[in-house]
């Protein structure tokens, strides 16, 4: 029982306890629904400001684990095995600090079936906090499969238009990859005698023949999910079509899974071939990054633009990643951060704006800065934390991630960090063509003449983003400090192999 | 090849009875008369079984299989009135199969007992082998739990026979409200 | 000794199970089917009952027990199926039964 | 040591940046309420102290010459890289400070009375605040720029000035062309000044690589890498930071956002477009001097687009008709000047012209935004006008005789084109021609094309004296126009005295600057006065002059008349006059191909082609299991005969296994 009593398992417990609260209420009371979600988020997050309070962060090993015996498999046994390390705490923090405000932005937006709605966002929490708690491979699998099921719920009901096909699509994705990934595990799994990631750090040394194909495994399921290029295309429709919060959810969080899988397991588990993909994967990292700021240019729909910029986003993370050095890999730590909280305020500020004027559809709007200002003026430095400037956010992740790939041995061409920096010309492109056509100009169209600028409620989703980023932006130590035992150790890992190659 | 043996001959003949009967019950168009070769049929397995020395096993498969499930059989056929469907089952391409199937599974059958590794187990004909009252210990010390179970899954068949043919009474209340004004 | 040998009782067996098969397949019938079933559940026994004998050990009879009872829970429900499915459609071609698929 | 830090004021050099950033925390908190003047006085007072602040450094940099750097926080520490939030005092840091925060604060001044007429012309004046707010950040940023010890912290200045541009170009975002005008404009400017910061980017990754720190401190004393490699490197880190240079700097090829940039309000055009942002690109040549002189290439080829934007952007300027657009041309060809000078080595020059600049092209520009306000008031005022009409008061062509109804803007105007044209003894006198000076020691080729930017420089200069303020007014609005309140005229003055005596600065031979400079910079070369450079600018410019006389003094211009030089030169002429076609050039060199080619890769790319191939694998899929559900079919019989098959397969293994 001392067991279950462990802070990482009740930080489980608390959403999946709101769930079952939310199942007790009767769906009519709607705003009750709604303050137990929140609150229940809200306590959740508090939780884990605690247990981060309790994280030693100069030790770069798994900290408040636990370890029961779960499933048998022949003579393997799986456990239910939850730790931290400086790799996944600022993921469990991003998620609990997300949710709050996403169940925030959801209070006029969702009017229907708001208990299933919420009961769904807080299972979903449950489950991406598993993803990023699991130590153990089938657990890591039983995660990250159930958080999907809540996320085809969220758009398949609560979606817009063609909600159903988003759905079906993001569903189907996601699934195809980490079947193999599945595969993946159970063979390793099995072979090995040990689910346990950490007993099985370096397995690709003992399995040399398989490695390739393990690690494309795993790496096929976890750029889907990134989305890298040239497999994203599920993310600009799941986005279109999930609620304003789902998107917050998905761009902020899930998307962070794949990333964050590829350090969990790509490189810890077969380093020597990490090594070797790092430049073909640094490659496909930086044609998304051109990639994603060209397509988001022509997009007429504001949230088709922020879903393509994700993919833009999320190749610099990769290519910081596979950068293997402390530079690239804190960098993209960093800006997994970062991209959940800059492009989740996007997300926040689209469907703000959506529930105004139900359309994101960009030639509808103009001149917006006059008639809203505070939206103008917030919209602008979320803007700008997602252009990079500097002293916002965005900027110190970019900068470091850059620096990492141009001075990676990993990746050898020193030419994809330059093309990755002309990322940052064409995300102020896109990003600023998108501003100016919906804020700047005058207004052309009477019905935008009358908007209401944001209420406190609205500001108050947004500030919490806008302060973090900025302190981010201001100073990042904390941030930094708190992953680099571990990333550390990762690269203590890898090193051997890079020095093998070159 | 063993030497022929009285009971060999008995065997032999016994078994032709089952196979043939088996097979009019599968071609019988009649479905009334297909159910009376089945009851043949079990009462030749029967047989059999006294003749290998369990007769708990052969009584039973006389009264329930050849008496209760076969009587079963006729209840709902007369009920039903199909003794007599007079449809011509086609010899689709399905049956051709079927039939060929069968032949192939015999052959290879009889391949793999008699000619490919003939066991050397033999069958004892005559006298206990196993003597009821082992089968009855067994049944209610080892097996008490299957037993039981076997119970329970009875009575749910029961319950569940009744409710399926149970029938819909047709607006019954509203009836007997009409009476009552 | 009066003996048979056992290869002579499993071709017995094996036969009539076929012929159970078959009749499984080729029978449109549903009580014709069932019948069929009831031929494989005694081809089967026959085996059971062959093995005890040969090894002396009743457990073989025992499962030739439990089979038969499942066999009548088994005639019960489905026979109570077929009337069920007659009431409603007046039929009981086995062919016209595939409300199950999409 | 004790005795000294009681004289030192060193460590307060953060407030140069956080006594603006308090000005704007306080505008935007209460700005609204405190209403127009005070606002304002609260924004140039914050700019004030910080000026205050600067002069206090440059005190004790006077006894105590050497750079100090003043650590404040921990800012990015990951791996090898280390840089934190420092800041650097020296010298030529202080040097910026002053002309950033002098210059700032008599800008700020002025628009507090520019600002109180431009909210009104332009039916806003709740944006009074939000102008004020804009131009501290600014302040605070460029502060930052100049006081970073790092080449990072500098980038943060370096994009957040850039930002403030952004803002300040579309403060009136519904206005201008078609209403986006000035919005499209903003972005122009951000999005041209990225392509140079990318630029400043790879620089910086290429520096920390080959040297492994960011520090101005720690870079001030690297030796060149050996080897073929090293020297490309080298050479690369020079081309990179010029591709910075030439963005913030508007050199060739990505000056066009100037000229556009124009679209703000004057003061702003003032501040940031003329006298100090722009700046930054020599400054940041000047601070990079270490890395510079370790290859030949970079700083030459800083020297050739210095040089050849000089002599463009002044053709440009004499084809112009907006009074602003021509001060815009005419600051960049400046800036041409001022980067051919630190290309060549010509660090002191360069910065010379840099302050002396920043004094009369602040001057040029307010005071033409007194001449618009005049102009616009006479507009208003007329009772006959079309107020619906377009007008534009900027247009010089609608302008004219300005000279009597505007007297202290015309006499501070003709001093600041005096300057400008180089004059002697003005300001712009000494400072360009030590450039040209240098030039003519170094380089024939860029010492002629110099003198010819020169030249028409003050060509374009008396022809925008002449056809403003001379000669007969050719609209009403022109003949209404009167003389601005004294909160805009002081600062102007102030600025025409700046200008007068700014020479004084490094006078040939007493070599002030060049003395403050050294501290920072080692191995200036004190530029030798040459009576014969001196004496043939001085003609270049009096020709000059005396050419815009003769085309435009000696006959008054008349409403409705072509441009006198088009007959002259012809096709040339129109070349001035569009601006060498580069903005129709780029855009379909540049900006519409990245059109297409994006919108080739959103529809066909991306919507047909990949995800086509995911639709279609789902769709193969979907044919696959029709066709395998055909097995589906419901009949129990059918799957009983695939059971048996089944059977009779598995038996069949074992008999012929």
């Amino acid at each position: 029982m001392t067991n279950l009593l462990n802070p990482l398992v009740l930080l489980l417990l608390i959403p999946l306890a709101g769930t079952f609260l939310l199942w007790l209420i009767p769906g009519g009371r709607k705003s009750l629904v709604r303050w137990v979600a929140l609150l229940t988020s809200l306590i959740a997050f508090g939780y884990s400001l605690w247990m981060l309070s309790q994280f030693q962060s100069t030790d770069p090993g798994l900290q408040l684990g636990v370890k029961i015996p779960w499933l048998q498999f022949g003579s393997t046994t799986v456990h239910f095995e939850v730790a931290v390390d400086g790799l996944s705490i600022l993921m469990v923090m991003l998620t609990t600090f997300l949710t709050p405000i996403a169940i925030l932005s959801t209070w006029t937006a969702v009017k229907e079936k708001v208990k299933g709605f919420m009961a769904f966002f807080l299972l979903l929490e449950a489950g991406m906090l598993g993803v990023f708690l699991a130590q153990d491979m089938i657990l890591f699998y039983v995660f990250w499969e159930f958080t999907l099921v809540p996320m085809y719920f969220l758009i398949g009901i609560w979606g817009g238009e063609r909600k159903v096909y988003a759905a079906v699509k993001f569903f189907l994705f996601t699934m195809s990859g980490s079947l193999l990934m599945l595969a993946a595990m159970l063979w390793l799994g099995l072979t090995q005698g040990t689910f346990s990631l950490p007993q099985l750090e370096g397995v690709g040394g003992m399995v040399p023949a398989a490695a390739g194909l393990l690690f494309g495994a795993f790496a096929l399921a976890f750029a889907i999910k990134v989305p890298m290029f040239p497999l994203h295309t599920w993310l600009p429709d799941a986005h279109v079509e999930a609620p304003t919060a789902g998107s917050v959810i998905l761009a902020g969080v899930l998307l962070k899974m794949g990333a964050y899988g590829f350090l969990r397991f790509n490189i810890p588990l077969f380093p020597q071939v990490a090594v070797k993909a790092a430049p073909w994967l640094a490659l496909l990292a930086v044609i998304g990054i051109i990639y994603g700021a060209a397509t988001a240019f022509v997009q007429k729909d504001v949230k088709k633009l922020v879903a393509y910029s994700s993919v833009s986003h999320l190749g610099f993370v990769v290519l910081g990643i596979f950068a293997l050095n402390p530079l690239g890999l804190q960098g993209g730590i960093l800006q997994m951060v970062n991209h959940g909280l800059s492009t989740g305020a996007l997300f926040l500020l689209v469907g703000m704006i959506y529930e105004r004027r139900h359309t994101r559809q960009m030639d509808q709007f103009g001149g917006l800065w006059k008639v809203m200002p505070v939206f103008g003026t917030l919209t602008l430095l979320v803007v700008l934390s997602s252009v990079g400037l500097p002293g916002l956010n965005g900027f110190v992740g970019e900068f470091t991630i850059l620096m990492g790939a141009y001075t990676s041995t990993a990746i050898n061409y020193t030419l994809a960090a330059i093309l990755a920096a002309t990322g940052v010309i064409l995300a102020a492109v896109y990003l600023l063509h998108m501003y100016q056509h919906v804020f700047l100009g005058p207004v052309t169209h009477e019905e935008n003449r009358f908007l209401k600028d944001l209420n406190a409620r609205e500001i108050l989703t947004l500030v919490p983003l806008l302060a973090v980023s900025a302190w981010i932006g201001l100073y990042p130590k904390p941030f930094f400090a708190i992953m680099a035992p571990a990333v550390d150790k990762l690269i203590a890992i890898v090193q051997p192999f890079i020095a093998v190659v070159k | 090849m063993p030497v022929i043996t009285l009971q060999l001959v008995i065997f032999i003949t016994v078994a032709a009875l089952a196979i043939a009967s088996a097979l009019g019950m599968l071609f019988s168009r009649n479905t009334v008369y297909s159910a009376l070769l089945l009851v043949f049929n079990f009462t030749t397995v029967a047989f059999l079984y006294f003749m290998m020395g369990a007769p708990f096993i052969g009584l039973a498969q006389i009264t329930v299989y050849a008496g209760a499930i076969m009587v079963l059989f006729l209840f709902v056929i007369m009920l039903l009135g199909t003794e007599q469907i007079a449809r011509i089952e086609q010899l689709s391409a399905q049956s051709v199969a079927a039939v060929l199937l069968g032949l192939v599974i015999i052959t290879e059958a009889v391949v793999v007992f008699l000619l490919r590794n003939p066991t050397s187990l033999v069958v004892t004909s005559g006298g206990d082998v196993v003597s009821v009252n082992e089968i009855g210990g067994l049944l209610y010390s080892q097996y008490l739990l299957p037993f039981e179970i076997t119970s329970f899954i009875l009575l749910v068949a029961v319950v569940g026979a009744i409710i399926l043919t149970k029938q819909e009474k047709p607006a019954g209340k509203a009836v007997e409200g009409e009476v009552k004004k | 000794m009066n003996t048979i040998p056992m290869s002579y009782y499993l071709v017995l067996s094996a036969v009539m199970f076929t012929l159970g098969a078959i009749g499984v397949i080729i029978r449109r019938n549903p009580l014709v089917m069932f019948m069929s079933l009831e031929l494989m559940f005694n081809a089967a026994n026959l085996t059971f009952v062959a093995f005890s004998n040969a090894f002396g050990n009743a457990n073989g009879q025992i499962f030739v027990f439990f089979v038969m009872v499942v066999a009548a829970a088994e005639v019960a429900v489905g026979l109570a199926l077929i009337v069920a499915i007659f009431r409603t459609r007046h039929s009981i071609d086995i062919d016209l039964m595939n409300t199950l698929k999409n | 040591m004790e005795n000294a830090t009681t004289t030192l004021y060193f460590h307060l050099v953060p407030l140069v940046v956080f006594l603006p950033l308090a000005g704007l925390v306080i505008n935007l908190l209460i700005g609204k309420k405190l209403g127009e003047v005070v606002s304002g006085t609260i924004a140039s007072l914050a700019s004030g102290a910080a000026f205050v602040v600067a002069c206090l450094l440059m005190l004790s940099l006077r006894s105590n010459p050497e750079a100090v750097v003043v650590p404040f926080a921990e800012w990015i520490r990951v791996g090898g890289l280390a840089v934190d939030w420092a800041f650097r005092v020296d010298t030529l840091s202080v040097t910026m400070m002053l002309v950033v925060s002098g210059v700032g604060t008599l800008i700020h001044i002025y628009a507090i009375g520019y600002m109180h007429e431009d909210v009104r012309l332009n039916e806003d004046p709740g944006r009074f605040t939000r102008f004020f707010i804009y131009l501290n950040l600014f302040i605070a940023m460029m502060m930052i720029l100049v006081s970073a010890e790092s080449y990072l912290m500098t980038f943060v200045g370096w994009e957040g000035v850039g930002l403030c541009s952004y803002l300040l170009i579309g403060f009136w975002f519904e206005k201008g062309k078609e209403g986006t005008g000035n919005a499209i404009a903003a972005k122009k400017a951000f999005i041209t000044n990225r392509v140079g910061d990318f630029g400043f980017l790879v620089a910086m990754f290429m520096i920390f690589l080959q040297f492994g720190t960011l520090s101005f401190s720690e870079l001030a004393h690297v030796s060149a890498p050996v080897g073929a490699l090293g020297t490309v490197v080298v050479a690369g880190i020079g081309l990179f930071l010029l591709l910075a240079v030439t963005g913030k700097s508007a050199q060739l090829p990505l000056f066009v956002w100037l000229p556009d940039a124009m679209a703000g309000p004057t003061p702003v055009s003032a501040l940031i477009h003329a006298a100090t942002m722009v700046t930054a690109g020599v400054y940041l040549v000047a601070r990079s001097a270490p890395l510079f002189e370790l290859s030949p290439v970079g700083p030459q080829a800083v020297a050739w687009v210095g040089t050849l934007t000089a002599l463009f952007a002044a053709t440009i300027a004499v084809g112009q008709y907006d009074i602003k657009k021509v001060l815009a041309y005419s600051t960049i060809s400046q800036l041409g000047f001022m980067v051919a000078a630190v290309g060549m080595g010509a660090y002191v020059a360069g910065m010379f012209h840099l302050v002396t600049h920043a004094f009369f092209k602040a001057l040029l520009f307010l005071s033409a935004g007194s001449v618009i306000q005049g102009v616009e008031h006479g507009h208003h005022h007329d009772p006959h006008a079309d107020h619906y009409a377009e007008f534009d008061p900027q247009d010089m062509r609608n302008m004219g005789g300005l000279a009597g109804k505007m007297k202290v803007t015309t006499a501070v105007y003709i001093i600041g084109a005096l300057a400008l044209a180089g004059v002697a003894p003005l300001a712009g006198f000494f400072s360009k021609d030590e450039i040209v000076a240098f030039a003519f020691g170094k380089n024939p080729v860029m010492f002629t094309m110099l003198l010819l930017a020169a030249f028409f420089t003050a060509f374009y200069m008396a022809r925008q004296v002449w056809m403003v303020f001379f000669g007969k007014a050719r609209t009403t609005a022109a003949q209404g126009a009167r003389e601005n309140p004294l909160v805009m005229t002081i600062p102007l003055m102030v600025l025409a005295v700046l200008s007068l005596v700014g020479g004084a600065l490094n006078l040939p031979h007493v070599e002030t600057l060049g003395k403050w400079l050294e501290h920072t910079m080692e191995g200036l070369h004190p530029a030798e006065f040459n009576w014969l450079v001196a004496g043939i600018s001085l003609a270049v410019a009096f020709t000059g002059i005396a050419a815009g006389w003769f085309f435009y003094g000696r006959r008054s211009w008349q409403p409705g008349q072509s441009d006198p030089m088009k007959k002259l030169l012809g096709p040339l002429f129109t070349a001035f006059e569009r601006k060498w076609w580069v903005d129709e050039i780029y855009n379909a060199l540049l900006l519409q191909p990245y059109k297409d080619l994006s919108a080739i890769l959103a529809e066909p790319v991306d919507q047909k082609l990949i995800d086509g191939c995911a639709n279609g694998l789902g769709r193969m899929t979907g044919w696959f299991s029709r066709g395998i559900g055909v097995l589906q079919n419901g009949l129990v019989r059918s799957y009983a005969l695939v059971i048996l098959a089944g059977v009779a397969a598995i038996l069949g293994y074992l008999i012929l296994r």
